[in-house]
């Protein structure tokens, strides 16, 4: 029943990612000052923006381990985590190339910069600490604990442009400023998409931890029994 | 009122059911002797009785309260391998330090009266860090009973002690038993603790498939229950 | 009992402790002093830029010593499991928590203390000029990293690896608080009042502190008896 | 049997133990990281100044992040006692000692080895100029100081307050390898050759390694069975 | 020739006298228990001839040789409460270890052999943090055992174990005897001791008060010798 939803999931993506790569390749125009490098927007704000939503979902999954203590949240926030991590690093990597192009170095460590590196390191830290535990209980809630703590980074990332002077630009998008209409649809087009890739890795992650857990449990038992 | 209440007790490490469906009751005034062998499931058992950890499944009362409860704490003494004093105050120190925490009256004066009980009066105000293994000992029993508990834990507490000392621990813990406290213990040293136990009950890999009073065969064989469900 | 009764017992009872051995605060201190020594090859500490720069080096030497302080608070209860005494006393374990972070929190500004005038010597810097605001946000930023350096220590009590995990948790959830001491500390070093952006940081470090206070007080029991 | 069998059979062991489970490389290389991002705090990397202390700043991070690595070693062997079976088994000391240091010096390289380019990245470098002196350099730097970290966790290894002493005694006892290593190294850096001020610190480097080597081997035996 | 020599060995810590003037001979083939109250010192001289910590005077011999000279430590096996095994390496990479640490011909083998004897064959490869207590028990045997050592060290080896884990112990123990390995145990399970011991040998206070062949008495009442010395 879940691998069918993943597989439907799987051709929706695809058939959303080829019409959207043709658009941003082929038909949205040049930007007028950046050139080229502008189409990393599309990649850059839809993986950041799904990268965030994982961290809240984790947050959130970590919150309903500690009140429900099923191991199935637990399960639920270790994919959201690494698969956030994995579309943070698409952000600071498009990001960064951008920047080599626009601004002349690849990083620099202004607010959202920092911001942005400091969850991707938490995240690293969320799962490097998960290795650390053996036990399953434990590991969940530690982990958990963890996960609740390193959330409060979220509005950090997300404000850190308007709390702090940065180089890295507000969103025109938002501020009201002009952007091209073909532009703007496009980027909203790939949104949906990426966040349907990230969906997808979720649950194929989901599954695997599932299996993970159940073999773990079947072999701690079997030596018991030897 | 019965004095401990397990009501299908559960408790997972993973999906690895380290206990499984553990009801029984605990009488005021009785002591039961936990059996079983290594893995078992005793250690994690009192663990959960003493509130340390969470049951997975089922619940524990004490005295009717959940095992978490402020005022359930207050009523048990807990008991395990390590002696839990600190190294680095004295002897009068440790103990009025834990009357206090259990909100006593006067906690110096029962900290003076217990360790006068255990004969640790000398050296009242020396450091535990100087004592030798056996007065660290009698420091710890006088710290679970400091403030008169009316259910005591005990994780193998007969363990790396000597005649004497287990000899101490064993008339502390029959004159808890007349003064009407329940005990919880477990042990493999069967021999000592079977002097004291009034019920013995024996878990194999995580099921309690025996709880009975204490057979008087077991005073001269202890091994009898082992030998009765030998190869579960 | 009212709970802050509760909570001076156990921190006179930890600071008793360490007092009279004096190990933790002692190491903590020459600690300190090793990293100002090591700074002071890394960079020349007369010069200008460096002065400038001088609230970022304080607060790395104060939360690299500080560790050392923050890491025992929980590991002081190991060798006879005393941790198990005192969650099975009928203590809250918020207070116990706050009873453990208040200590440490005073132990690390006697630390901090020492550290001043020492450092003053070395880099040349006078530190009296705005002393009523830099005290403030010293005691906030302190509190701060207390909270969290305390949070850990339970959290990492019983895993194996302790050492090896603390300082990677710790430092990335703490950044945030600490970025907004090194900026606010820097600015009042440079003699600029509390206002502008030295105020901008010091309501960002009181916002920190409020909710990771907060977080900590409902997270401690899951940690503790979890 | 020949000595260099024995001490690689125990390097071996060591490597192997750790890369199963990658627990202390995957943290001391994520603690560098953190490392950087607070330096990054502190000092604005992108100043043509910062670039001049680059040295210094990598050396304080491998210093603070290799330390994970070189605690863990003799704290592996705790948890077993296996300590006691090594020191039971019919191989010298000295062997045992430099198995061990073999084992940390390839992984605190392997850590070393990545984040060199990181810190490029981030601290905007060019590190590839003088690569050939840079890794000589690097190599006799973190030989040295391999060296004391081992030496220093063995001799600690019984005591209580481990974590609290040995950050002291190390860097305390490490400072001229790390002295020499940063100012040799932000010489490279620079751009120069391995000549004339360098040069003279690479044979400081040197010497320390020589002494320090025949120390530890003479001392050693007297640390673990003294 | 004299498995252990004990030559008149005292061990300070700082200035507090562990080990007083200690001579004692074990032959080789013979099993001694070595009794003795908490803090008699019983861990002390065990590791003393274990080669761990040197005597702070006097000397101690194995096969003629120092307790730290390579050819001796080949000879020896020593198993403390710690199982010594490493939980991130599986039970026959452990063994090998090992094995090659002891310079065997074919430590893969002799490994295997163990593993066999132990009853571990078919986990060889599981990692040992996944193994059970008894499991981990047994291995920790199979390394004791497994360079073919003459002359056994073993504190406590009872503690803590269930009576099936010390019938195993036993037996292996058994049959080290009776290949003509010498022994050398402290303990406080004497009832588990006494079944094999041929000599026993009382601490007190860091003194050897007694030294004797394990006399019958103590097979049925092992308190016996300590009646005898009771309150010294
Ligand atoms: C999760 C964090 C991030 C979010 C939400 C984010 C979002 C955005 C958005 C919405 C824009 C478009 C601004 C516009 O309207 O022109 C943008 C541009 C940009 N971002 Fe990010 N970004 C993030 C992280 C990063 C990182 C880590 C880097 C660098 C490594 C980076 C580098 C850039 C660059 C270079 C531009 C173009 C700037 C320009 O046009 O001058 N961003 N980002
Ligand atoms: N923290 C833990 N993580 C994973 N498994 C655990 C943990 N604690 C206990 N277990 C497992 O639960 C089972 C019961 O362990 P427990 O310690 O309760 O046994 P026990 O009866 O006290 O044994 P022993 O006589 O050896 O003390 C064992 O299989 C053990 O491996
Ligand atoms: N590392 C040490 N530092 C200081 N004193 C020590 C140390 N090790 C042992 N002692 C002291 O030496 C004496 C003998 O200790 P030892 O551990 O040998 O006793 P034991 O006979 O093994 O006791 P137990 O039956 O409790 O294991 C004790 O008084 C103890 O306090
Ligand atoms: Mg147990
Ligand atoms: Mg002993």
């Amino acid at each position: 029943m879940r691998k069918n939803i993943i597989y439907v999931l799987a051709v929706v993506a695809a058939v959303l990612l080829v019409r959207n790569l043709e658009v941003i390749l082929l038909r949205v125009p040049v930007d007028a000052e950046q050139g080229n490098v502008y189409r990393n927007l599309y990649f850059h704000v839809p993986s950041a923006f799904t990268s965030l939503l994982g961290s809240i979902l984790a947050a959130v999954a970590s919150i309903a381990y500690l009140v429900y203590k099923d191991l199935k949240y637990d399960a639920l926030a270790v994919a959201t985590v690494e698969v956030a991590m994995v579309m943070l690093t698409v952000t600071m990597v498009t990001g960064s190339i951008w920047a080599r192009v626009t601004w002349g170095i690849w990083w620099t460590w202004d607010a959202r910069l920092t911001s942005t590196f400091v969850g991707w390191l938490l995240s690293i830290g969320y799962l490097v600490l998960r290795t650390a535990i053996e036990e399953p209980t434990a590991r969940a809630r530690i982990s958990a604990v963890y996960a609740i703590f390193a959330s409060a980074d979220v509005p950090i990332i997300w404000f850190s442009i308007e709390w702090f002077r940065t180089q890295h630009p507000a969103p025109v998008l938002r501020a009201g400023g002009y952007i091209d209409p073909a532009m703007k649809s496009a980027l909203y087009w790939n949104v949906p998409a990426i966040l349907l890739v990230g969906v997808i890795l979720v649950l194929l992650r989901l599954r695997q931890e599932e299996m993970r857990r159940e073999l773990d449990g079947l072999r701690r038992l079997a030596h018991t029994l030897s | 009122m019965i004095a401990v209440a397990v009501e299908d007790v559960w408790k997972f490490f993973g999906d690895y059911p380290a206990l499984r469906e553990i009801s029984f009751t605990v009488e005021p005034g009785e002591c039961l002797a936990l059996l079983g062998r290594n893995g078992a499931g005793k250690t994690t058992l009192l663990r959960i009785i003493a509130g340390f950890s969470p049951a997975g499944r089922g619940q524990v009362r004490v005295f009717g309260r959940t095992a978490r409860a402020v005022e359930t704490r207050r009523l048990t003494g807990v008991l395990g391998h390590g002696i839990a004093v600190y190294d680095e105050l004295s002897a009068i120190e440790n103990l009025t330090l834990f009357g206090k925490l259990y909100g006593l009256a006067d906690p110096e004066r029962a900290a003076r009266e217990w360790l006068e009980r255990t004969g640790l009066e000398r050296v009242a105000h020396g450091l535990v860090r100087e004592f030798s293994r056996g007065m660290r000992q009698r420091l710890a029993i006088a710290r679970a009973f400091l403030h008169d508990p009316k259910l005591l834990l005990f994780d193998e507490p007969f363990t790396s002690l000597d005649d004497r000392a287990i000899a101490v621990l064993q008339s502390v813990l029959r004159d808890g038993l007349l003064r009407g406290c329940t005990i919880v213990m477990s042990t493999h040293q069967l021999r000592e603790a079977m002097e004291l136990a009034t019920h013995v009950a024996l878990l194999n890999q995580g099921r309690m498939v025996h709880r009975c009073e204490r057979p008087p065969e077991m005073l001269s064989d202890p091994g009898w229950l082992y030998a009765r469900y030998g190869d579960l | 009992m009212a709970a802050w009764r509760l909570v001076l017992i156990v921190a006179h009872k930890d600071l008793r402790a360490e007092l009279r051995t004096k190990e933790a605060i002692n190491s903590s201190f020459s600690f300190a002093l090793v990293i100002l020594l090591l700074f002071s090859f890394a960079f020349d500490p007369t010069a200008e830029v460096t002065r400038e720069i001088s609230g970022g080096l304080l607060w790395i030497a104060f939360a690299f010593a500080g560790a050392l302080i923050l890491n025992r608070s929980f590991a002081r209860e190991q060798p006879n499991d005393c941790l198990d005494a005192l969650i099975a006393a009928p203590v809250p374990s918020a207070a116990l928590f706050l009873g453990k972070a208040l200590a440490n929190w005073l132990l690390l500004l006697g630390v901090e203390a020492f550290c001043f005038p020492v450092f003053g010597i070395f880099y040349n810097i006078r530190w009296t000029r705005q002393f009523w605001p830099l005290l403030l946000v010293v005691v906030l930023g302190t509190w701060g990293f207390t909270l969290i350096g305390t949070m850990f220590s339970a959290l990492t009590v019983n895993i194996r690896l302790r050492e090896v995990m603390l300082p990677l948790l710790v430092y990335t959830v703490m950044t945030p608080c600490l970025l907004a001491a090194m900026q606010a500390t820097s600015l009042l070093l440079a003699g600029e009042p509390l206002a502008g952006e030295a105020a901008v940081w010091l309501r960002f470090l009181i916002g920190f502190d409020v909710i990771f206070t907060s977080l900590s007080l409902i997270l401690v029991e899951t940690v503790l008896a979890g």
